[in-house]
């Protein structure tokens, strides 16, 4: 048929992958350049070792994963683009990703109109408040973190909040979060400064903050940023203490400050960084040393929770798919909501048909940084 | 008044980045009044191959040394292959060449170095100096004193050197300047070696206080080139001026008024001088010749 | 046969639009078309702007902003219908431009570039930072505009990527028409003019000011037109869209295709939007291909690449 | 007041230089008036003053009774001054028809809208200008390559195209900028002619020349500039005996002789 002939032509022309029949498509669109590329990156590694992995034992239900990622570069109208991409083009079963919260909401209507199963890695509540019935995500949400800053400041005494945020997305995400708990959870902001992701020196916010009273300082942000707020922290040599946000939990975090200027800092984050402090016995501790110790041999870099979010998301899917017996994107769909007791590097989840975040409060650890050291806050 | 102490730390830090960045426009803005916006990548990998020749085992000094010689070397890989060969081309199409460069060095560096993030040690340690209750870290100092020798090194390269009269005279009046046996490939290789070197220069300088990754030369381009518009394109003292004024200016306003809006001020500020001033702070006014 | 001849590329643009969808494997590549038109509509504007005037500007996507955020904000704030706030957008875009525009346009080259610039970054910056009333940079959601079930309701039943290739395609159409029309006009020629000597342009009575002014402001419109397409048929919106990159990229493809010519320019924002897409193949390599093609189009095209292509079909010597 | 134009007193200082120092003559209806000197002069200088491309410093310009000093050109334009330029400004980005329409920019130009919606009455507008383009094209014997490339023209009949540019304007007061110059003898009486019916017609015309035996020919009255300052004026005969005038031409060729030799 020489209209058929013309189409697959074209097709090959212009190169578009065209995915073999009977593997498992999963998709992914994810910031691996870009602003957002600190989380993305780590993500789209974690996805192409594991699922690597995977593959080599024999796959799901004995199909092979193909897995096809894009770089959407954070920019909500690439992932757009790449959603449809992954529909239409790369019939995929499921996706992963939107690895900022623009991305992902950009993206839902085109998997909801689609009815495929979409695990996104951003951390906005809006993703999942209202439920989605197609829509999951595997990060806690930003207002998990500020409550368990909160709820440590609080227990220490402090109750006058400087906040310092990156004007990105997940800075900007947060710093509301923040605003919006705070009366509830006792404390008062009293400062409320602004920093953009690349700015060589926080020193005028820091000392705008160090004026306002505060007791302890709440920096939310991703990236170097925090890095800088850091080292301009004990430059200044401000009594209240820094408390970051779980955007910086990496180590890499602790190199990019300094030792000395991270001595001291507490942050929320999963058992991912301090796996070997969990006690033995502990549920989480063999999945997280075991998916750091992959990571940090393949990668030859330091484990970040953005990869273990991915790694959480794959895994939640992969047993999804083993426990529906089908590629059905419906039949995925309805296993993944049922996912119970899933012991993952964020902590155990527990999705309902009223729950797609399935995290409780008890997920995050408090984290303080000692000489160089992410260690457990008793 | 320490807090205003610390806002001008803060905004000469920030401002002598700034100028530092902006005085690499200036050689090749002069040579072909093309401005590089590839410029950024020079810094960007002036900082990473730092990073990495020091990750090495290299001493600071010579895995410095070495990363300023090798991005010198990309300049001039940069003018010979990509620029040369454009020889004529209008001045907007070099310009896309560079922007196309900036992509591809970027893309470079993304696949050699990876994504992470990156940094090497203060060189003069972290323990701030304090000053009228105000602080401010060894580097920048060094950011400071980097960004004067590099303007000073300028000035007197255009004003005092044959080569530097011979880069102007080149942007002037290409054919002039053949006529009167100045090899103007030469002078091009030249200015994309300097401009090149004195990226990489910023990019050592900076990278303990920046922090280092693939992509930082967006947002330093796009400061460095407003900076330098500020100033003056392609005069040095504009450079320097314009980006301490920048940096300043965003501090004094992150400091008083707001650090939301922060950038905001500096570009209502530099659109308001150049209503006054269209050629900036120090560009020289050129009368309509008919 | 002169490229510039209205009907001509009219009738070209039309074919390509009407008749590569039966090239198409899949619905996606529908998806990538309505883009290619919607950057088309923008680098039309950008045509009108530099192509006629000689005038740059770095600073367009804010426009894109504008006209994206107004069909987003006010059917929520206001209850104003989408289809109207997209209007109003373009109206807002034009006021904005028109005041802007008057200062800004007295500098000259790169003067003019860092100022436009600094326009473009003010708007990114008060969406990003009026999170209250823009969503913040996460973005905001737009309310259906009911095209497409206005679609259906007289009998075009569409997917919906399908759908906006078609509508996307028709104002790409009609932006094209009304370009190629101020082409041939005399406040075309008044704009050419200034381009070519804005001196003599003077002296034979063009007020100068006041065309780069029309220019200006025409072309913001566009690029408000381009912004809304965005938001409507995504439904959502970012700050993203009046990043500064963005407003470099419709130059970009504007240079690349070949200033001068309309069909040139949406031939520029084919070929960039297109090549990311195919890119993706390369994985890790995809950056580092698409600044490498970039520069080899500059060096060895330095007129654009469809005046170039053209020049080689005709085998005219340059 | 039949006076067209009149320049008193006109100056300018370029960097603290006296480019041109208190310049005034009169310029009648029809009359052909040349304003000669030694390069560096200040001739050119004192025709951008003239047409409002340079602002002076000091003195008045007088067009039809009105005080016009430092004008917009566009301005000007409207009050019937239109000039042509010694480098060439032609629009190289149009064709020569384009180049000669655009002449006609202030007849044809209309409503914006209507340009962008290609209405009638800007097609109509179009077409009007067109025509009388195509005339004047011929009447500079350029009619054969109206659909040409302006860039591809050799240098003489774009020295034309931009006379006929001007004259679109349909001008009362024409400036022209050493219109002859780079032309072989058979173009340069060509344009000698024109110059002499243009004049006919009514139009003052301001010239500024370096073929001294057609300024000779066709001027009626003559101002001789040096070192910025008017040193004589008068007819053609008196000023060709003025000794001020042949000590001026004598000392440039004398410099310029000089120059040479250490060249």
């Amino acid at each position: 048929m020489t209209f058929r002939n013309l189409t697959t032509t074209a097709a090959a022309i212009s190169a578009f992958a065209v995915p073999a029949m009977a593997d498992i498509n999963i998709g992914a669109s994810l910031a691996e350049t870009g602003p957002a590329a600190f989380l993305g990156d780590p993500e789209a590694k974690t996805l192409r070792m594991e699922v690597d992995k995977i593959n080599a034992a024999g796959g799901i239900n004995g199909e092979q994963i193909n897995l096809i990622i894009y770089d959407d570069g954070g920019d909500a109208n690439k992932a757009r683009t790449f959603a449809t991409r992954l529909v239409e083009d790369d019939e995929v079963v499921a996706v992963i990703g939107g690895t900022t919260t623009g991305p992902t909401m950009a993206m839902i209507p085109v998997f909801e109109d689609a009815e495929i199963p979409f695990i996104s890695l951003a951390g906005a509540v809006e993703i999942v408040e209202p439920v989605n019935p197609w829509v999951f995500k595997t990060p806690h949400t930003d207002r998990m973190a500020c409550e368990k800053i909160f709820a440590d400041m609080v227990s220490q005494g402090f109750t006058k909040v400087g906040m310092i945020s990156g004007s990105d997305g997940f800075g900007k995400s947060m710093q509301a979060q923040c605003k919006g708990v705070a009366e509830a959870s006792g404390v008062e902001i009293v400062a409320d400064e602004v920093y953009g992701p690349q700015d060589a020196d926080m020193t005028p916010q820091l000392t705008n903050i160090k004026g306002s009273g505060a007791q302890a300082i709440l920096n939310s942000g991703m990236g170097q940023g925090p890095a800088v707020v850091t080292r301009n922290h004990t430059q200044l040599a401000i009594d209240a203490p820094l408390y970051q946000s779980h955007g910086v939990a990496s180590k890499q975090f602790i190199e990019l400050a300094g030792t000395e200027a991270a001595e001291g800092v507490r942050l929320p984050a999963a058992a991912l960084l301090v796996a070997d402090q969990l006690p033995d016995g502990d549920a989480q501790k063999p999945v997280v040393q075991g998916y750091r110790d992959a990571y940090e041999a393949e990668t030859g870099e330091d484990v970040s929770t953005f990869g273990g979010h991915a790694y959480d998301a794959l895994y939640i899917l992969k047993a999804a798919i083993e426990k529906a017996g089908s590629t059905e994107p419906a039949a995925i769909r309805d296993a993944i909501e049922q996912t119970a007791g899933f012991m993952g590097t964020a902590g155990e989840v527990n999705y309902s048909p009223e729950d797609h975040l399935g995290l409780t409060l008890d997920a995050f650890e408090m984290l303080e940084i000692k000489n160089g050291e992410w260690t457990i806050v008793e | 008044m320490s807090e205003l102490l610390q806002f001008l730390f803060s905004g000469l830090t920030v401002g002598a980045v700034y100028a530092l960045v902006a005085l690499g426009f200036t050689i090749i803005y002069n040579a072909s009044d093309v401005v590089n916006f590839a410029q950024g990548e020079f810094v960007m990998l002036g900082g990473m191959m730092t990073v990495f020749a020091y990750a090495a085992g290299l001493p600071l000094p010579l895995a410095a040394l070495i990363a300023i010689v090798a991005t010198a070397g990309v300049g001039v890989a940069l003018n010979k292959l990509a620029i040369e060969p454009a020889r004529g081309a209008p001045v907007v199409s070099l310009i896309i060449i560079t922007i196309g460069a900036s992509i591809f060095l970027r893309g470079v560096a993304q696949v050699l170095f990876g994504k992470q993030i990156h940094r090497f040690p203060s060189f003069s340690g972290d323990t701030p100096f304090r000053i009228g209750g105000a602080t401010i870290l060894p580097q920048s100092l060094w950011v400071i004193a980097g960004g004067l020798t590099v303007f000073v090194a300028l000035y007197l390269f255009f004003t005092k050197t044959l080569t530097g009269k011979a880069v102007l005279a080149t942007s002037n009046n290409r054919l002039a300047a053949q006529l009167v046996g100045i090899n103007t490939n030469w002078v091009m290789t030249l200015s994309f070696a300097l401009s090149a070197a004195i990226g990489a220069l910023a990019g050592v300088l900076i990278t303990p206080i920046t922090n280092t990754s693939y992509d930082v030369g967006i947002a330093l381009a796009l400061k460095g080139f407003a900076a330098a518009m500020l100033g003056g394109m392609g005069n040095p003292k504009g450079a320097l001026v314009g980006g301490l004024l920048l940096g300043v200016l965003e501090a004094l306003t992150a400091g008083y008024l707001s650090s939301q809006y922060k950038d905001a001020a500096a570009f209502v500020i530099i659109l308001l001088v150049l209503f006054i001033m269209p050629q900036g702070l120090f560009g020289i006014k050129q009368t309509e010749r008919v | 046969m002169r490229l510039s001849n209205k009907s001509a590329t009219l009738l070209v643009l039309a074919a390509l639009i009407a008749l590569t969808p039966i090239f198409f494997p899949s619905s996606f590549y529908y998806r990538v078309g309505s883009l290619i038109f919607i950057n088309g509509l923008a680098v039309t504007g950008m045509v009108i702007l530099i192509g006629y005037a000689g005038q740059i500007s770095l600073g367009h996507a804010g426009f894109a902003g504008i006209g994206a955020y107004s069909c987003a904000l006010m059917p929520v704030h206001w209850g104003i219908p989408v289809l109207l706030a997209a209007v109003l957008g373009a109206i807002i875009s034009a006021l904005l431009a028109f005041l802007v525009g008057r200062p800004i346009l007295r500098l000259k080259g790169y003067y003019l570039g860092v100022a436009t610039l600094g326009f473009g970054i003010l708007v990114y910056m008060a969406l990003t930072n009026e999170a209250w009333l823009t969503g913040g940079p996460d973005g905001t959601q737009v309310p259906d505009s009911g095209l497409r079930d206005a679609a259906k309701a007289i009998g075009i039943n569409l997917k919906n990527s399908e759908f906006w290739y078609w509508f996307c395609g028709v104002v790409l159409m009609i932006g094209a028409w009304l370009a190629l029309n101020l082409y041939v006009s005399p406040t075309g020629r008044a704009l050419r003019a200034l381009h070519g000597s804005e001196i003599a342009a003077r002296t034979v009575g063009v007020d100068v000011a006041r065309y780069k002014l029309q220019a200006f402001v025409i072309s913001a419109v566009y690029a408000s037109a381009a912004g809304s397409l965005v938001a409507l048929q995504n439904q959502f919106v970012t700050p993203d869209i009046a990043g500064y990159m963005h407003s470099i990229e419709w130059v970009t493809m504007t240079v690349l295709g070949g200033a001068g010519s309309v069909l040139g320019a949406i031939f520029g924002a084919g070929i960039l939007t297109l090549l990311p897409q195919v890119l993706t193949m390369f994985a890790e390599y995809e950056q580092l291909l698409l600044g490498l093609i970039m520069m080899l189009v500059m060096i060895f095209m330095r007129d654009g690449l469809l005046p170039s292509v053209l020049r080689l079909i005709r085998g005219k010597d340059e | 007041m039949s006076t067209l134009l009149s320049v008193d007193g006109l100056g300018i200082t370029f960097g603290g230089l006296r480019a041109v120092h208190d310049v005034g003559f009169s310029l009648q209806p029809g009359e052909i008036l040349s304003v000669i000197g030694p390069n560096g002069a200040g001739k050119t200088t004192l025709f951008n003053m003239i047409s409002g491309i340079y602002h002076p410093g000091a003195g008045k310009v007088i067009l039809d009774g009105q005080d016009v000093t430092a004008m917009r050109p566009d301005l000007l334009a409207r009050r019937g001054m239109s000039r042509t330029f010694q480098n060439l400004q032609i629009f190289q980005n149009m064709t020569v028809l384009e180049n000669a329409i655009a002449g006609y920019h202030l007849q044809e130009t209309g409503s914006f809208m209507a340009d962008l919606f290609s209405l009638p009455a800007s097609r109509a507008r179009a077409r009007t200008a067109k025509d009388g383009a195509m005339e004047l094209l011929a009447r500079v014997g350029l009619d054969r390559a109206a659909e040409t490339e302006a860039g591809n023209l050799s240098y003489g009949k774009l020295k034309r195209l931009e006379i006929a540019r001007a004259l679109a304007l349909n001008p009362k007061v024409l400036l022209l900028d050493e219109p002859a110059a780079g032309c072989n003898a058979v173009e340069t009486e060509e344009i000698d002619h024109m110059i002499a019916e243009v004049a006919k017609s009514g139009v003052g015309i301001l010239l500024v020349e370096h073929d001294m035996k057609m300024v000779m020919r066709i001027s009626n009255h003559i101002v001789v500039l040096d070192h910025g300052e008017k040193i004589a004026e008068g007819d053609p005969a008196t000023v060709s005996q003025n000794p001020a005038v042949i000590a001026a031409y004598l000392r440039a060729e004398a410099g310029a002789d000089a120059g040479a030799a250490h060249a």
